[in-house]
């Protein structure tokens, strides 16, 4: 992997956990309206899996999907000004933390209903079949999300068809309040793919490198006519399932331990044990995505919030 | 003119705007080599290929997900749920992802798709094959509700709703596919959201949908010999509801009936009713009489009983003139 | 008297009725552990173990089907949908399966299913987690529907489904989990089926359910001071409608508002409205208005201007006092 | 297998078939209102699973259900008087032959939407779980309805929990108009088990002594607190989807070779050439079934139409 594919990586992980950190603290001043779901400790896989898309190429993401959006490349300031529900947001406003999409960018939808996801993602797939131009579809989703039976619907379908998607499922061993074992008897959601003819593919969600790979692999075969891929990153969340969970429900031991996993830290120390980097480099990344967000949060601020004109806008063409 | 099933008219409608726009596709269950349960897409394989005539699994809900996401890309699909009553496995799909995409995304993606399919009873089919669902779908924002009663409509409305930018959930009525009527030779468009006043009357208005605007013209023809002068209004779409047409006609005449074959509880004649006693109340004369079947699920051997028909409706419509 | 919160008083009520009955158990996503996404099954688990409180998969088609297939069997299953929009995704088995298996096997099975949810706005959740669709479930023969306002009316209306032998779609209101109020210390219950005059008023009948019990009941504390005496009757339950309180009031009243939180169109007032103008129209003295929220999805961030509150309730008083 | 279980078995196979060509005729004479689908070619099935429960365990069926119900001893009387739409039938005539059910001989539903008993079956099944009376549920589908999401949720539940409940299905190639390369990839359905860590076995369904194996395993398992089983039984539709379906779909030499593959021929022959049974003793069955079946018709056909009054009966409780 070439050195600017290397620094994309960190650049990527590193953005999506500081911009969620800040976004914890802003919605614990009670600054953002509704809940939301942070992806700490998750940032190996939207980081690795968009990396290897175009910006033409299309993803869904989840409720727990602002890694993903800013992965594949969302303006910053317009996703923070949505999560603030202003104006200036990429929805206007509308959409909130939990349905954001972006036309440009490529993010095809976040979507609050568990699982949801898959069967759209069929349909953009298609069309990139039925026209012909080569557009790869990414899927984002949950372990959780991966016992309704919009997966079973939608990975058969994709296999039967050839579709030129990619299901990466998150997985991070909880649903909610709710941990593997309560929801499924299997340990590799990967192996799920076989009841399809698909290829499936189980990888250390935590290793950017190794997700890097396996997704370029699965971008490669949708491209050149290859089918559908099912791959799994095992990840760990840090955090409560939305924002204020206390997680009373999640033993404290594990709690403590997921941080062992940092996608982040293990690559850092990577990348200054193979050289590619120095500290100062690193130092310098914080500082620049520093000021990126805090140039975002002021925007969105200074955003003005929707008023009664916007209520009836859109619901029909 | 020529004259034609409804079927067929949906057919024909189908193949008119695959010809005329390459993005329009159809998609769902035994629609290529099978032509659709009742013939809708029948001969749309051999024509088109594969690639725009798409068998699916069973699979409802992939199917409306497809149909969404092909959208989003600008495609314009026709999905086909092939009884009403399927349409319970998808109706996430449908109410919270096709029916809000436009709006939760602030309006980033055009939605045009239609999902054709069949509804109401007459073939026995019982409970789980005979529902008229059509209130669910027109109390949801952002789709359109559309229910054709004659040949000649279905094809006109099918064709606009293929254009419509919109989500249109299309309600066929099985009991009229083999109902023959009049069609232009010419190609049509009859416009989404406009009521159709299919029989002038000056004494009583009937709203009516589907199969019961041909149950309310037979009561009218029925009522006219007793001297009671019917207006039967064909209401087309029933999300948007054509006010208008509808008030109009109540203006005139003072005397309302709501006519459909859902059960009425809860059904789409409560909203009208509803409507005209909220905004002009002061012109009616006497009670709104909702007509519809009785709250019961579609008995199997019990359909005749079961059934709204023209009898109910003349019923209904001397119920209001005795007022 | 104690004093408690709504949420508290559904985990009251399930725990009385599990202890009453060993045929009595809990389904659902993160019910056990967890207590319930909103704190309705805290506890559970600790007192009646795995056997009784089972925590599911993400699988909501299926928790109705365990429900279903479980009460066929005699059990009394309460299932939670954490959220009723997440209804979608289980239609068919809770209108096709648990609606109707008592009828088409000819009365061969009782289905004493509850399913609780919660409905409404308030959180900023979002068009995904905040709609109302108790209309769909009252346009479905075989269901009973309700949506308690208060803590007192919630605990008595859970016990009581419970122990119906029908399937109940139970509507909780998010925004009132937090609620508190005044509860006996010992056993009650509410007959499913009586709406429950919660304000006596001789000039205007407003009928509201759920949150809007509220928001009609600060309007009318506004309109008395004005002069205007509004009766507000809290439905209670959705399906089947309580016709005969509703229309004592109206006869006293000759005035006529609804209330609910769902969009307008094609929602439960619609019903009720069409039902007076039906059956009792030379009683109304005026139009019957309606107060329900605009026809657009729950937007995000507008949420406030969305919901209909108790300023809407006094103007829709005023109308039809003015008329 | 002793001779009482081997006659059985041709008895409820043969019972099936012939009630099925009957009411092929009196379905084509425009006697039974409504749409029937009959499993004509596939009789193996029904009554190599069925032999192997008791009258206290349960059975879902199918829109394709009459011989699931047959086999499992539901009263051909009250059987035929559903199908015509009369008051003596086991459901008061209201179900007809795609809702049928009966208390007594543990029919607890057949059902018109494909996949949904599966769930339902998680129920029964539970219930048996919660009251420890040992009773087993097998829920019949078709190979178009294992791609339903229904099948997934109930698959991985039914894991999950170690549910006594057997998934049988019914392959027969064919999905109303769409043969199996249209629907899916994979050739047996039996190895999406592995999907959710269950047991899964595919068998030729038209062979009932193996079907009669598989099955006998599967309850044995059941019972015992072994867990749920996939079982796929393979076998071939003879007639059309419904009856009067011409079938311009399918390849008229498939339509003809399948009879090759007849359950009833097959296993008449084994018992021949086993001496088990002469050529009279078959004769002597034919008859006795023949009887029996002109009796349910007399009595359907005598039964009483019903009434207005019947309409709005259970409704509610
Ligand atoms: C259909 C549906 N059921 C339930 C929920 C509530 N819910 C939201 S997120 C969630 C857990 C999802 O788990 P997973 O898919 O593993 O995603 P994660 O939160 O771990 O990223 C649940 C149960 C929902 N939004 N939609
Ligand atoms: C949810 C749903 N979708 C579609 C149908 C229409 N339909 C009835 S039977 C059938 C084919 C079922 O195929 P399979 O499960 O293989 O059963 P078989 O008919 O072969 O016995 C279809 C598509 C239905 N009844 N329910
Ligand atoms: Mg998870
Ligand atoms: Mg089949």
């Amino acid at each position: 992997m070439n050195r600017e594919k290397l620094l994309e990586l960190h650049y990527l992980m590193l953005k999506v956990r500081r911009v969620e950190e800040r976004l914890v603290d802003v919605f614990t001043l009670g600054k953002i309206p509704g809940f939301i779901h942070v992806s700490i400790g998750q940032e190996g896989v939207a980081a690795g899996v968009c990396s290897c898309l175009g910006p033409e190429d299309l993803i869904f993401t989840t409720h727990r999907g602002h890694g993903q959006a800013l992965a594949k490349g969302i303006d910053l300031k317009a996703f923070m000004a949505e999560i603030y529900g202003r104006r200036d947001g990429c929805c206007k406003g509308k959409s909130g933390s939990m349905h954001i999409a972006c036309k440009k960018s490529g993010v095809a939808g976040s979507n609050g209903i568990v699982g949801a996801g898959l069967p759209i993602s069929l349909g953009t797939a298609f069309a990139s079949m039925y026209r012909g131009d080569g557009k790869v579809t990414v899927c984002f989703f949950g372990d959780g999300a991966s016992n309704q039976g919009t997966f079973h619907e939608s990975l058969n379908i994709a296999a039967l068809w050839d579709l030129p998607v990619i299901f990466c499922c998150e997985n991070n061993g909880w649903a909610q309040f709710t941990s593997r074992k309560t929801y499924m008897k299997i340990e590799n959601i990967g192996k799920r793919a076989e009841a399809y003819g698909m290829c499936g593919v189980t990888v250390d969600g935590d290793d950017v490198l190794k997700v890097c790979e396996e997704a370029g692999r699965a971008v490669e075969r949708a491209r050149t006519g290859g089918g559908p891929t099912l791959l799994e990153c095992k990840t760990h969340r840090w955090l409560g399932h939305y924002v204020g969970d206390a997680q009373k429900y999640r033993p404290a031991v594990e709690v403590k331990q997921v941080k062992e996993f940092d996608p982040i830290a293990r690559f850092e120390k990577f990348l200054l044990q193979s050289n590619c980097v120095d500290q100062a480099y690193l130092d310098g990344v914080e500082v620049r995505i520093g000021s990126e967000i805090e140039e975002a949060i002021a925007f969105a601020e200074g955003s003005l919030l929707a008023g009664a004109d916007e209520l009836f806008n859109d619901v029909y063409a | 003119m020529k004259e034609i099933r409804y079927i067929k008219a949906i057919a024909e409608a189908l193949r008119e705007e695959m010809e005329r726009d390459e993005n329009v596709f159809v998609v769902g269950e035994d629609v290529g080599g099978g032509g659709g349960a009742f013939g809708g897409t029948k001969g749309l394989l051999e024509t088109f290929g594969e690639r725009r005539v798409r068998d699916t699994p069973i699979s409802e809900s992939a199917i409306v997900g497809i149909a969404l996401g092909a959208a989003v890309r600008g495609l314009r699909p026709v999905a086909e749920i092939m009884f009403a009553d399927f349409l319970t496995v998808c109706m996430d799909q449908i109410v919270n992802q096709l029916a809000k995409t436009r709006y939760m995304f602030g309006g980033l993606f055009d939605t045009p798709v239609v999902i054709r399919t069949a509804c109401g009873g007459g073939l026995n089919a019982g409970p789980q094959h005979s529902q008229c669902l059509e209130a669910w779908f027109a109390h949801i924002p952002g789709l359109k509700v559309v229910s054709p009663a004659t040949p000649y409509d279905v094809k006109g409305l099918l064709k606009s709703a293929i254009r419509d930018d919109n989500p249109v959930l299309f309600f066929e009525n099985k009991a009229l596919y083999a109902m023959k009527g009049e069609i232009p030779e010419e190609e049509y468009l009859i416009p989404i959201g406009k009521a159709d006043v299919k029989r002038a009357g000056s004494d009583v208005t009937v709203v009516a949908a589907s199969r019961m605007v041909h149950e309310s013209l037979a009561a009218a023809k029925t009522l006219a010999e007793q001297g009671i002068d019917v207006e039967v209004i064909d209401l087309r779409t029933i999300c948007p509801l054509d006010k208008e047409t509808i008030f109009a006609s109540v203006e005139k005449t003072s005397k309302l009936v709501v006519a459909h074959e859902a059960v009425k509880p809860f059904g789409i004649g409560a909203e009208i009713a509803a409507m005209v006693c909220e905004e002009m109340i002061e012109h009616l004369d006497g009670p709104v009489v909702r007509v519809g079947a009785p709250f019961v699920p579609v008995p199997f051997n019990l359909e005749k009983l079961y059934l709204p028909n023209s009898d109910d409706v003349a019923g209904a419509v001397r119920k209001v003139m005795e007022y």
